[in-house]
């Protein structure tokens, strides 16, 4: 029994981490409806920059710093990159991301070497124990920033016209222009704030229970990819959700592999995309995605 | 919330290499409403899409002419600032936000307003007592409301703005007779407030009553222009654009029959 | 995706006769890949077979996702059905794997069957699914068909895979056995280059009569304006899942190609890393049409090996331990960079290039802005 | 040719959440006539329509054709039994040629498949040639003839209405369902597109219903009218009579009603 | 064309009279490197490649081996199959043999033709499974027997008991069931219950292996996976209150560790079990390649992928120079040479290559993470051979 809680609280807080790349991918799909595959290396860029300025500068100003230049790295990307596209095929946009990402993670990776650079976060491996069960503050941390943060964004969706200016310009950039969005300005704020959410994202990925940034950090992101479709692609709430979904699915899948060895071993992230596949069947955009609409 | 004066000179646009518009020159007075009228493929949407700069969006661009509002140049602009400086549009074929709220697609069209929060209030009402089944249905998707309506939320999409000057691409395209009349009245009520209108307008009875001067854009130039009033009275105007003919309906349609080659029936020997 | 529409198939009906230049262009361009294996040293030779194998499962993938507008990044999981298909009903169990022991040519074809007949198990799911959500839900095929190919260890031979029994038509084989031709030792990257050759010709006539016909007319409606296809009599769901099956098929024939060439399948192979790069490749190409497809898939598949092989010589090499680029890494920069550039400045994809030229100006090119793709509205 | 079945509506009940579209609507329609459906904005026309064709279920009611039951059937289903439509809102894909288009329309008057068409057997060569030739025919009938090779998204918005008329047609319907033909035309295209339509139902002798705003368009083509208000049918009968029923003045024309011609 | 055959290039008799073939020139003896700096192993990549690149360096400035310059020809695959074998297809006919080969998948892939090449090929691998072809020849004990040694010692040495559990956490992949294999066998000599957790390379969170090896009540934990993996595992289980040792394999640890979090935890409870010597060794051959190393390439880490990569090196070498005696310096006489080295020295350990079919040694070292030492680590327990071992054909379970 505890340990199934043990294994549902550790599921929840590492979901909340996958919840913040899913926002990432999230926010840039609400805007753009691009599928981001360069998700990975704003993770990684945010995580570089914070690991390697928190000596000098200690730790909360490395963290801002990795913020603001993981979101350089982003608004850069759309700034020379995407904009530049002049077709309206959002899956060619996705294959752009792609070639981006190889390059922007052969650089990081090249800068990174063989290290494994620790971000210096003040938690360390302290762990609260609740009950029988432990759970360390990192995670902890980082479910209250997922928290925070998700809701701070479904706030300003619900009350800034700039929801309304990133679903109008990613349905028709045409007539999102009649209505005076700013395409250029929407996107690239897009990409910024995906690029900023990678770095506190990188910063959870990188805490323990994992040793540090090094230069598979960013293989993650792929895990980020069921939870944001399964919440729904254009879904604050659903990164969350999907989030803590994959999470659990996870952990658990991990935790009773001695248990499920009829299905195979190491079941740990093919278990997120069979439940995604289950969802995906009742619910095709997602559980708070928006749905096609079959009107003429 | 005044109007403003809209002058386009010896403009040239086309799609590469189809050429739309020729040297096609357009004064809308500030406070006036103008009517463009003109048969398929004239170029009256490239028209209203060159001055809102979204001739690009459709691989096409103005290689030729100047577009001014106030006698400042819009040309050279970025479409959002053509809307800043308060012209908004209803472009051709509704294109509404089909996948957002009815709420949400008005709230796109305030976007672009300077106005106050207060202001921004006010043209919702306006809009909501002049189509109520835009209120019934503001949680709806757009993309799930009838033709008719989503006219209707193109037009009021485009009020939310509260505009200097209103460039409207076929507002009354599947409106009912009722509703078309409706959108007549309230193009004159927003006139009346200063709001200049450049209009669109196949059906040209109700253009020209409202308009008071009028061009005839045939295949990519103008080939009339004057008072509406004038226009109206014209042969041309009455015979192609009012659809005013002697002939009744009936030996008119045999007539065209007999002009049109008469399509053979399909036998499936297979 | 979105792609350009069958052009007008007026150029079927033009007279054969008399050639136009671009006839010509192709002769030469035949006679030159039939001397090739005469002067190329095996690396060049595979390189050519790895870029076929991949042009098959390219012009594939490009009629599911290109033409039909259904975003697939699980192309690799067919590519591994067809590859370890193929070992299976060929094996002869010699390596105490499961093996049928058919003759190879039969196992083949059943190869390719199975592979067709996975896409149609999968093609309900995908009837429910559109665009992105497609897209990923696809990718699950690939993290099951892992997990499968690494713990289903007497089928797959787990993470060091299982030998490639070789090809034997008619009692030629297709391996290393030395077979002299003209004074050039045929091995078996000359060999398999003229069965490549022939696979590729094949599919890539079958794949343009499809896309210029009554189905890829059908399935480009599909893909643009589902409502509208069922009304015009076209059975929608049939007709997709038609397409997930014939783009499966091609896949599999790709990777019973892949596996004859690498001799021995292995998982690593099959990852996800491979299923986008066939993205790429039809979108780097020309999404919905075949030349595009094959044009995108040598691009992609040659391009890193190229770099790899002159990495030494590319610009901004260091000597190692200066911290400098390593040759490796060099290539990573090119090849990425390749992509970027490709499909910015070409929107029509590699493709474009080529018809811009030849294309009979008959048909005016279709307006540069693609339509909506998959995730795009239906109105 | 085999003779045009008879359409008949009854009861037909369509509803979405919170709303009914149509509610309880019946109507008939004689082979061989044009019928014409008309009403407010929002009514349920284009619903109504898009039970015809199969797009919509309908909560109850039936749909005859012949003695053919056509709900529950889906689209393509329906599509075979010779019923063709256009939409309102335009549903031509726009980098299609136009011909593209309307060879899609003789989808269902074909038969070549994925191996025929991969292998470029006789029979699909032949068939297409036949088929590209009926479709030239039809768009020089509708006044398209040079426009066949241009992506249908670069004609003006009147000329996509004619082409998916066109496509329409290309299925060699029995019934053709037409979802306001001349919606943003001028009025001597509109004179022009009705006379077609005219055409069409005296040289093939098929029974249309119309959807249509343009009285002028409905008094001259329809022989019967059924007038629909918030989904229900209000008025029903000739053109003259709806057209002076108080009911129908007060709900859709509007007193002041002035109509072209 | 060029391609024409002109009989065997093979057993030409070059200068000093000795057999060359295969690019042997009277200049140069060229050896190819398929190594992998941009992929998942870039890690020992970069290591093992510039060890051998300082070993080639070296050589030659002492004037080469049989009056000839060695030239390694690198070629980065990156861990992607397709390129791995173009890259073998390519430097085959170039090169005499090959010095490294990082992952035992691809040489699995090109193993047929490895045997009718019959070029030595010195994989950076320690699978059991590369066993078998006499070209391919693993250089110290293989996992199985790694880890064979490893629960050996953890049984003398730390209180493990028959009838205990142990965890093992393995990777999915030859590395990790290769020494499972180990574990296996040993808990069937020894009375003892592995529990398993098999986890994947993108796997860096241990938590949940933690809970369950916690719920299994296991006395101890093999690690054999990436030392990203172990570090998390220590760090969780240290955490966590599962105050176990753990033991891993020679991949499962990286100096770069203890400067992270999990360093402290790592020192007290972390053990590693490796073929050779730790790079930070006191002995000569150690402090030695760590000075020259270290000297450089002054901005890498020291690491054992260097000892790899340098014990391969001088073995080829080895071999290069007894085949020079033996006057055949062709693929066959490297071959032969290799066989009379019954008890070659690197400087980490003595290797024995009379066999082609065993792993060249049984032996293992354990060594513990040291932030005081070089290359972090210091040994524990001398090289030696687990009883279990002696009776254990790697390669079958
Ligand atoms: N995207 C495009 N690409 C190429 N040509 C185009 C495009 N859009 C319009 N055209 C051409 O430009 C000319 C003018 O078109 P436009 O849409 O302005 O006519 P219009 O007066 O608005 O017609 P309608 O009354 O039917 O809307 C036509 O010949 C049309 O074919
Ligand atoms: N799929 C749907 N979901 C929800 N409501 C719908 C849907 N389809 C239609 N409606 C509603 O049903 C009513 C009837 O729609 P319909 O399109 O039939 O009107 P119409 O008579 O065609 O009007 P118009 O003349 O403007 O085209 C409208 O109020 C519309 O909002
Ligand atoms: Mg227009
Ligand atoms: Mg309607």
């Amino acid at each position: 029994m505890t340990t199934f809680a043990e294994l549902l609280l550790n599921g929840v807080s590492l979901g909340s981490v996958y919840a913040l790349i899913a926002l990432g991918f999230v926010v840039i799909f609400k805007a753009t409806e691009v599928v981001n595959f360069a998700h990975a290396s704003l993770l990684l860029a945010g995580g570089y920059v914070t690991a390697v300025l928190h000596d000098d500068i200690g730790f909360w100003p490395a963290l801002l710093a990795g913020v603001a230049g993981a979101a350089l790295v982003g608004a850069a990307v759309e700034f020379l990159v995407m904009r530049r596209y002049r077709g309206r095929d959002h899956s060619v946009l996705a294959i752009v991301t792609i070639g981006v990402d190889i390059l922007l993670v052969t650089e990081l990776t090249r800068r990174i070497g063989t290290n494994v650079l620790a971000v210096g976060d003040p938690w360390g491996d302290a762990v609260l124990t609740i009950g029988s069960v432990t759970i360390a503050e990192t995670r902890v941390a980082a479910l209250i920033a997922a928290g925070l943060l998700i809701t701070a964004f479904l706030l300003v969706f619900r009350h800034t016209s700039w929801g309304v200016a990133m679903r109008a310009a990613a349905e028709s950039a045409e007539t999102a222009a009649l209505m005076g969005v700013r395409l250029g300005r929407v996107s690239l704020g897009a990409w910024a704030v995906a690029g900023g959410l990678a770095a506190v994202a990188a910063l959870f990925l990188t805490v323990f229970p994992t040793p540090g940034l090094e230069r598979s950090t960013s293989l993650a992101a792929m895990k980020a990819f069921p939870a944001a479709i399964l919440g729904g692609l254009d879904s604050t709430t659903g990164a969350l959700v999907g989030g803590l979904t994959v999470g659990v699915t996870e952990s658990l899948a991990t935790g009773y592999q001695s248990d499920l060895t009829f299905l195979g071993r190491g079941l740990g992230d093919l278990a997120p995309y069979l439940v995604m596949i289950v969802i995906l069947l009742v619910r095709p955009a997602g559980l708070f995605g928006t749905k096609e609409l079959a009107r003429v | 919330m005044g109007g403003a004066a809209l002058a386009v000179r010896d403009l040239v646009a086309g799609y590469g290499p189809v050429s739309a518009l020729r040297d096609v020159s357009i004064d809308v007075p500030d406070g006036a409403v103008v009517t463009v009228l003109g048969g398929n493929g004239a170029g009256k949407s490239t028209l209203l899409r060159a001055i809102s700069r979204t001739l690009s969006f459709h691989g096409g661009a103005m290689t030729g002419g100047s577009v001014t509002l106030d006698g400042r140049p819009l040309d050279g602009r970025g479409a959002d600032r053509v809307v800043a400086a308060g012209v908004s549009q209803v472009p051709e074929g509704r294109q509404v936000f089909a996948r957002m709220t009815v709420e949400d697609n008005l709230r796109a069209g305030a976007l672009g307003a300077r106005g106050p929060r207060t202001a921004k209030a006010a043209a919702l009402r306006r809009v909501h007592e002049l189509f109520p089944v835009l209120a019934e249905r503001a949680r709806q998707q757009a993309g799930l409301l009838s033709g008719g309506e989503q006219q209707m939320l193109a037009v009021g999409r485009a009020l939310m703005a509260s505009p200097r000057l209103l460039l409207l691409d076929e507002p009354s395209l599947g409106l009912a007779p009722l509703m078309a009349a409706r959108i007549g009245d309230t193009i004159r009520e927003i006139n009346g407030q200063g709001t200049s209108v450049l209009l669109v307008e196949q059906n040209a009875a109700l253009a020209l009553r409202l308009a008071t001067h009028a061009y005839v854009l045939e295949v990519g130039e103008v080939t009339l222009s004057g008072p509406a009033a004038e226009l109206a009275a014209s042969d041309e105007v009455r015979r192609r654009y009012l659809g005013v003919v002697d002939e009744t309906a009936a030996d008119d349609a045999s007539r065209a029959t007999a002009a049109h080659p008469v399509l053979s029936r399909w036998e499936d020997s297979r | 995706m979105a792609g350009r529409g069958a052009p007008p198939a007026k150029t079927a009906l033009r007279p054969a006769w008399p050639p136009r230049p671009r006839t010509y262009l192709w002769i030469a361009g035949s006679v030159l890949l039939l001397a090739l294996p005469f002067y190329l040293d095996r690396f060049w030779l595979q390189a050519g077979l790895f870029a076929m194998a991949a042009a098959i499962g390219a012009i594939g993938i490009n009629m599911l996702t290109g033409s039909t507008g259904q975003l697939s990044m699980g192309h690799a999981f067919f590519l591994a059905v067809g590859a370890y298909g193929y070992c299976a009903f060929a094996g002869d169990g010699g390596d105490e794997l499961t093996g049928l022991g058919l003759p190879t040519a039969v196992a083949a074809v059943l190869a390719v069957a199975l592979a067709g007949l996975a896409g149609g198990l999968f093609s309900p799911i995908a009837g429910r699914l559109r665009g992105a959500y497609l897209g990923i839900a696809t990718l699950a095929l690939i993290f099951i068909g892992q997990h499968v190919l690494f713990n289903a260890h007497d089928l797959t031979g787990g993470f060091n895979g299982r030998d490639v029994p070789p090809l034997n038509i008619l009692g030629f084989r297709f391996d290393d056995s030395e077979l002299v031709v003209a004074a050039i030792p045929f091995g078996s990257a000359e060999k398999l280059w003229y069965a490549g050759l022939v696979l590729l010709a094949g599919c890539a006539l079958f794949a343009r009569g499809v896309l210029r016909g009554r189905p890829g007319r059908a399935m480009n409606v599909i893909r643009d304006h589902r409502i509208a296809a069922g009304v015009m009599g076209v059975p929608v769901a049939r007709y997709r899942a038609a397409a997930f099956v014939l783009s499966s098929m091609y896949a599999g024939l790709a990777g019973v190609l892949l596996a004859l060439v690498f001799q021995r399948t292995v998982p690593d192979y099959f990852g996800m890393v491979l299923s986008l790069e066939y993205l790429a490749m039809i979108v780097i190409g020309g999404l919905g049409s075949v030349a595009g497809a094959v044009v995108g898939a040598a691009f992609v598949s040659l391009l890193p090996q190229v770099l790899t092989r002159y990495s030494d010589a590319l610009p901004l090499v260091a000597e190692s331990g200066t911290g400098g680029v390593a040759p490796g890494e060099a290539a990573r920069y090119l090849y990425g960079a390749a992509v970027v550039a490709v499909v910015l400045f070409l929107p029509g994809g590699l493709i474009r290039l080529v018809t811009r030229r030849t294309a009979p100006p008959k048909h005016p090119d279709k307006p540069t802005p693609g339509t909506p793709g998959p995730s795009g509205e239906e109105r | 040719m085999t003779a045009v079945p008879a359409l008949e509506v009854t009861g037909l009940t369509v509803r979405f959440a919170g709303l009914t579209a149509l509610d309880a609507v019946d109507f008939r329609v004689a082979p061989g006539t044009v019928h014409a459906v008309i009403g407010p904005n929002g009514a349920g026309k284009s619903t109504c329509f898009n039970v015809l064709s199969g797009v919509y279920r309908a909560a109850s009611g039936s749909v005859r054709l012949g003695d053919e039951e056509l709900t529950g059937l889906p689209p393509h289903r329906i599509a075979a039994l010779g019923v063709a439509r256009t939409f309102q809102n335009l549903a031509l894909p726009p980098t299609a040629t136009v011909a593209d288009s309307l060879l899609l329309g003789r989808h269902r008057l074909t038969r070549t498949g994925f191996v025929a068409a991969g292998l470029r057997l006789p029979s699909a060569l032949r068939e297409e040639r036949r088929h590209r030739e009926r479709v030239r025919e039809i768009a020089q009938f509708v006044g398209l003839g040079d426009a066949l090779d241009r992506p249908a998204g670069s004609l003006p918005y009147g000329a996509q209405k004619l082409a998916e008329l066109a496509r329409a047609l290309c299925m060699e319907p029995s019934l053709l369902l037409l979802d306001e033909p001349v919606a943003g035309m001028t009025a001597d295209e509109r004179r022009r597109t009705a006379a077609v339509i005219a055409g069409v139902r005296d040289s093939l002798g098929i029974s249309i219903v119309l959807v249509e705003h343009d009285m002028g368009v409905v008094m001259r083509l329809a022989d019967t009218v059924t007038v629909l208000d918030f989904g229900r049918r209000i008025a029903d009968g000739t053109p003259a009579a709806v057209q002076n029923d108080p009911a129908v003045v007060r709900a859709y024309l509007g007193e002041d009603a002035e109509e072209p011609s | 064309s060029s391609k024409a055959t002109d009989g065997d290039d093979g057993g030409k008799a070059g200068a000093g009279g000795v057999k060359t073939g295969d690019g042997v020139t009277d200049k140069k003896i060229p050896l190819g490197a398929l190594t992998d700096r941009t992929g998942v192993y870039a890690t020992l990549g970069k290591s093992v490649t510039q060890a051998q690149q300082l070993y080639v360096k070296q050589t030659n400035a002492a004037g080469g081996i049989c009056g000839r310059k060695l030239s390694l020809t690198v070629r980065d695959h990156g861990y992607d199959p397709q390129k791995a074998v173009a890259a073998y297809t390519e430097l085959e006919p170039k090169v005499l043999g090959f010095a490294q080969f990082i992952g035992s998948p691809f040489v699995a892939s090109v193993d047929g033709r490895i045997r009718s090449d019959k070029a030595l090929v010195i994989p950076q691998a320690w699978s059991a499974d590369l066993l078998g072809n006499p070209y391919v020849r693993v250089l110290g004990s293989t996992y199985d027997l790694e880890t064979i040694n490893a629960i050996d010692f953890l049984l003398k040495e730390k209180g493990l008991k028959k009838g205990d559990r142990i965890g093992h956490v393995y990777f999915e992949g030859d590395y990790g069931e290769n020494a499972l294999a180990g574990s296996r066998h040993m808990a069937k000599e020894s009375g003892l219950t592995v529990v398993e957790q098999k986890i994947k390379p993108t796997d860096n969170d241990m938590s949940a292996q933690v809970v369950a090896l916690k719920k299994a009540g296991v006395k101890a934990v093999v690690i054999s996976a990436g030392p990203r993996q172990a570090a998390s595992l220590v760090g969780v289980a240290a955490a966590s209150g599962l105050k176990v040792p753990v033991i891993g394999n020679n991949s499962a640890f990286a100096p770069q560790l203890l400067a992270t979090q999990a360093g402290p935890a790592l020192e007290k409870m972390y053990y590693v079990s490796t073929p050779s010597l730790p790079i930070g060794d006191k002995a000569e051959g150690p402090s030695k390649l760590a000075k020259d190393y270290a000297a450089a390439y002054p901005k890498d880490a020291l690491d054992n992928g260097v000892v790899a990569g340098w014990t391969a090196a001088s073995t080829f070498g080895e071999a290069l120079k007894r085949a020079c005696k033996a006057k055949d310096l062709t693929r066959e006489g490297v071959g032969k040479a290799l066989l009379t080295m019954d008890s070659y020295d690197t400087g980490f350990g003595a290797q024995d290559f009379s066999d082609p079919q065993a792993p060249s040694s049984t032996e293992s070292v354990i060594i513990r993470p040291d932030k005081g030492a070089k290359g972090g680590s210091s040994v524990v327990r001398e090289a030696g051979t687990a009883a279990e071992a002696k009776d254990f054909t790697p390669g079958e379970d």
